[in-house]
């Protein structure tokens, strides 16, 4: 009978109208997110070996990376991300051999000028000769650059300096 | 206690103007009336506003707008006052002065209409005896303003939204009038206050259930609400009759719309839900209230068929105002007809 | 009845005696014969959907290779045919008449590898603007821009 | 007679239902269409050309960008090629893991595809009830991969990574409130008169037209031709699970709409199947392929059903580690090369409506 649909779709909105709402009130609630996520990255600077993998498995010529022989190994000096270029596939992070790179939970990346975009993972310089035999990237006595942003070998931290210049 | 409060109120002022001339006092009180209706229209049209989203949202599983004020109640105030800040922006191509014209002219046979409704026992600010025929002359006008607009604007999707609203206007103007014939064929008057007293005892939306529909379908048209929202239709025609428009003139043309809509359902309570007489005996509840609650039920309920129903097409909404709705209005008028000779053959 | 694409191009390479097969068993067939060829396969072995046109350039054999990919609606196979266009005068026949569903796929090929299929109703560019110059997938294909 | 004055009008390429930016240059007379000329182009990125100059992985992402809504199915299609270039025998449980992840990939996009119709049609409840869904289909995929939309998932070999601990559960769990969901869009969408009004007799489209110009996916199912890849020559493991193939009868935008509706019905049979099939399978996900891939010379050309229609993958290697030629055959680009035919004759909103019901998606088209 014609009107049979016309009320059945009353119907649902009706029900509709006093069912749960699937609204999440965004900055008060959030959804969980999940452990595989892509958001910002990371770097584990106690595993990093500054082969460069990460920069050759990137689609889109994100990473760029400069580093310095210091002794018999490779030291990492400068760790770059355009994060605008980034499609955040997760190819790099894949092909990390010595599980160096990470994605982090943190999905908020933004900049309130185009030239802090860049996601700075590291910035430091190279110690003249070796520390210590052991651990020669563990703790390098880095000197902070002109830059007011104090280099750590801690990276979240560096990485976060990066975003602390938004203000300024 | 409420319930003559606005009556109470008139009769105040009028003894407080007391020294002056009968002329001059009654020319005071009809300003303060006209005046309270236009900030009551005004003040409804940007809460139906809310309203609207909040019961879309709610049938969509969302929640609407809550942030702005307690529960987002001052949403539509702080949109108004963006939209009041934004610059109007006129083409080259446009007529000029019609263009400018339609947004201003756009309120105005909403608030000339609210003259005339009864909004509770003795409220109405003018009882005229044509009382409906004035409505229904009036409420019409409006045609010509979304004409404008879209001729204006210089516009194909303008254009082609209001041509279609000057089509669907007049095809829909027929049947809601010919349904109405219905009731006033019952009553034998055009007054307001007489088509409320004769359904003292039966609504007429039981007595004249065919007419009720045929309003009810030809008043959502005539306001343009979906499923017969063709002139603005968004996915077709962008934004239909006011797509150039911006700033506070496409607001007036946004509240306007919500203001058609306190007509059409003003309309409806009173010619088939009694307008503010009260049922089932319960009249401890003012009558202006009973006239606000029957008023945005069915504004609810216009508001859900746009939430649910998809947009018709415009042939289809023509064959249907023309093949369906016009002849089952006649074929009302002649039911009543032979129906109301029956009942006074029979002397019942 | 043939039920695979094997047995068609095989039974293929013995009715006609100017197509090549080759290891992958695609067939090869010379440019002035395609549509020739191509309305025999839709009549005659009921290929009657156009999967995939498209073509590659080989600037080494200086040739263009059109590749037609056609698949049966009814056994569901595809076979693969080729041809070849000389790089100097791309010029090949359109097999719009045969499968309508090369209007919008030689268009394409003609937009970004610039081979002119003669017989196409509405042979324009389609996802290049109209007034660029060039073929951008072209080996040869010069251009400027880019982040580097 | 009167004589009537034709007119252009520009449909887009900043229209709210062109579902992207795509021009439509309609010639009028009054609202009825007399010509349609179908412009687009203004997404074009040149995957094609990138690809030439990216490794095999590498092309993977890009491969997401083009039709966005199902990333994972043309991932799947990409691989599939490569791996008949290279030889790769790919792990069952990688196959099943395709299976599951693209089969919601299509979810999504057949979700998107019934809400944004029913918005075109004008009834915008549907348009977010079917959200509500695709936000928990988007949700699971996101547990999965780590990306909502443009997923990567599915690399050469394999897939990139095996399902999280209970993920398996959530999908079967969401599998199962699903049918629900889907009945009341049909009661809100596909069961309502007006809607049934818009939509029957409108764009009609012949089976032997739909074939003859290579439209594919539900819009050539619902002309009633049963062209459907999973079941035509089942490509990785489609020939274990049981479903059928929606068929329409008349081809109209009405016989679209609802293949893709009862689609989803079997999308949900499929996935079940699936889960219940993967829970007995242990082994990688990935097999051995080496790091720098260098297929042999040759070229291989693999196709795939995706929500839109068949997603075909020419890939051209030179014996580089870079592909020679990499060409896509998408399926809203083909499909879309029959509009202007379909549109004549009809009104202003059922360009909409025809428009709405090929359900193409912008980023495939342009490529």
């Amino acid at each position: 009978m014609f009107g049979k649909g016309l009320v059945k779709g009353m119907q649902i909105t009706w029900k509709e109208f006093w069912a749960p709402k699937a609204t999440i009130q965004y900055p008060e609630h959030q959804n969980p997110i999940p452990d595989r996520f892509h958001g910002r990255f990371v770097l584990d600077l106690n595993n990093c070996i500054a082969c460069g993998m990460c920069a050759n498995a990137c689609p889109n010529k994100v990473i760029s990376l400069r580093k310095q022989k210091v002794g018999t190994k490779q030291f990492l000096t400068n760790y770059v991300m355009n994060i605008q270029y980034c499609m955040f596939c997760g190819l790099c992070v894949e092909s990390c051999p010595k599980d160096a790179l990470h994605f982090s939970k943190v999905i908020n990346m933004n900049q309130y000028f185009y030239n802090n975009i860049p996601l700075v993972l590291v910035q430091r310089e190279a110690p003249a000769e070796p520390v210590e035999k052991e651990k020669p990237a563990a703790k390098p006595t880095s000197q902070p650059k002109a830059d007011k942003s104090a280099p750590t070998a801690k990276s979240e931290v560096a990485a976060s300096k990066a975003s602390d210049k938004e203000g300024e | 206690m409420f319930e003559n409060l606005f009556v109470g109120i008139a009769d105040g002022l009028r003894s407080l103007l007391g020294g002056l001339p009968l002329e001059i006092n009654e020319a005071i009180v009809m300003l303060v009336k006209l005046v309270a209706i236009l900030v009551f229209i005004l003040v409804n049209a940007l809460w139906l506003v809310y309203m609207e989203r909040k019961v879309a949202g709610y049938m969509q599983a969302r929640i609407g707008p809550n942030r702005v004020g307690p529960k987002g109640l001052l949403q539509t105030s702080a949109d108004i006052g963006k939209l009041i800040c934004k610059e109007i922006i006129i083409h080259k191509d446009t007529d000029k002065v019609v263009f400018m014209l339609a947004p201003v002219l756009v309120f105005v046979p909403t608030l000339m209409v609210f003259a005339v409704i009864p909004f509770g026992k003795n409220m109405a600010a003018i009882d005229m005896n044509i009382g409906l025929l004035y409505l229904l002359a009036i409420a019409s006008l409006s045609t010509v303003i979304f004409w404008m607009a879209g001729w204006a604007s210089n516009n194909k999707y303008s254009l082609l939204g209001s041509m279609r609203s000057v089509a669907q206007m007049v095809s829909y103007e027929l049947p809601m009038v010919l349904a109405i014939l219905g009731v006033i064929m019952i009553t034998g008057s055009l007054k307001m206050s007489d088509i409320i007293a004769a359904q003292e005892h039966t609504w007429f939306i039981f007595t004249q259930p065919i007419a009720f529909l045929i309003f009810f379908i030809a008043s959502v048209s005539e306001c343009n609400r979906a499923p017969f929202d063709l002139i603005e239709a968004e996915s077709e025609l962008v934004n239909g009759f006011n797509t150039e428009y911006s700033g506070m003139a496409f607001a007036m043309f946004y509240l306007a719309e919500y203001a058609n809509m306190l007509v059409c359902c003003a309309m409806v309570t009173i010619l088939f839900l009694g307008g503010w007489l009260a049922p089932f005996g319960l009249d401890f509840i003012p009558s202006w209230l009973w006239f606000f609650i029957k008023m945005y039920v069915v504004m609810f309920v216009i508001m859900q068929l746009r939430w649910t129903y998809p947009r018709i097409r415009v042939d289809q909404l023509m064959g249907f105002g023309w093949k369906v709705l016009v002849p089952l209005s006649l074929a009302n008028i002649f039911v009543t007809g032979i129906g109301m000779y029956i009942y006074r053959a029979i002397g019942w | 009845m043939i039920e695979n694409a094997t047995a068609l191009v095989e039974e293929l390479g013995k009715k006609f005696d100017y197509i090549e097969v080759n290891e992958q068993s695609s067939v090869i067939v010379p440019a002035d014969k395609l549509l020739e060829f191509m309305q025999a396969l839709k009549d005659d072995y009921g290929m009657d959907f156009l999967t995939n046109e498209t073509a590659a350039d080989y600037p080494s054999e200086n040739k263009f290779e059109v590749v037609y990919n056609i698949s049966s609606i009814e056994k569901g196979f595809t076979i693969m045919v080729k041809t070849s266009v000389d790089r100097d005068n791309p010029e090949l026949p359109s097999v719009f008449p045969i499968w309508g569903g090369a209007n919008w796929q030689e268009r394409e090929v003609y937009d970004l590898m610039g081979i002119i299929f003669t017989g196409h109703p509405y042979l324009k560019r389609i996802l290049l603007d109209y007034d660029y110059e060039g073929h951008p997938l072209r080996k040869d294909f010069q251009w400027k821009g880019g982040r580097e | 007679m009167i004589r009537t004055q034709e007119y252009n009008l520009n449909f887009g390429p900043q229209h709210p239902s062109t579902h992207g930016v795509f021009r439509l240059l309609l010639t009028l007379d009054g609202e009825r269409v007399v010509k349609a000329e179908p412009i687009c182009g203004y997404l074009h990125r040149g995957i094609e050309k990138l690809a030439e100059s990216r490794t095999y992985t590498q092309i993977i992402p890009y491969t997401d960008r083009m039709d966005y809504l199902a990333a994972m199915l043309q991932n799947w299609g990409y691989v599939m090629a490569v791996e008949k270039l290279m030889g790769v025998e790919v792990p069952e449980k990688a196959e099943y893991m395709r299976v599951i992840s693209g089969e919601l990939s299509r979810l999504a996009s057949h979700l998107i595809a019934i809400g944004t119709y029913s918005l075109d049609i004008g009834a915008f409840t549907g348009f977010l009830l079917a959200f509500r869904e695709r936000e928990t289909t988007m949700d699971l995929l996101e547990e999965l991969t780590g990306s909502r939309m443009t997923l990567s998932f599915a690399r050469i070999g394999g897939v990139a990574a095996d399902a999280p601990e209970g993920w398996l559960d959530k999908v079967d769990k969401f599998m199962d409130k699903l049918p629900d969901c889907i009945d009341e869009y049909d009661g809100l969408i596909t069961g309502n008169e007006i809607f049934q009004a818009r939509t029957r007799d409108v764009g009609v489209l012949k089976p032997e037209t739909a074939i003859n110009y290579s439209i594919s996916g539900p819009t050539l199912r619902g002309s009633g031709v049963d062209y459907d890849l999973r079941k035509a020559k089942p490509y990785g493991i489609y020939d274990r699970f049981d479903f059928e193939v929606p068929l329409g009868k008349n081809g109209d935008c009405f016989d679209r709409f609802d293949c893709r509706m009862r689609e989803m019905r079997q999308i949900i049979r499929i996935v079940k199947q699936a889960i219940e099939q993967i829970k007995e399978i242990d082994g990688p996900v990935i097999a051995k392929v080496p790091k720098v891939l260098k297929p042999p010379k040759g070229d291989a050309y693999e196709e795939i059903e995706t929500s839109k229609g068949i997603i075909g993958y020419y890939v051209v290697s030179d014996g580089s580690t870079k592909p020679y030629r990499v060409h896509v055959r998408r399926p809203s680009f083909i499909n879309l090369g029959y509009l202007d035919e379909m549109l004549r004759g009809y009104l202003v909103a059922d360009v909409v409506a025809i428009l709405g019901s090929i359900d193409i998606m912008l980023g495939e088209v342009d490529c």
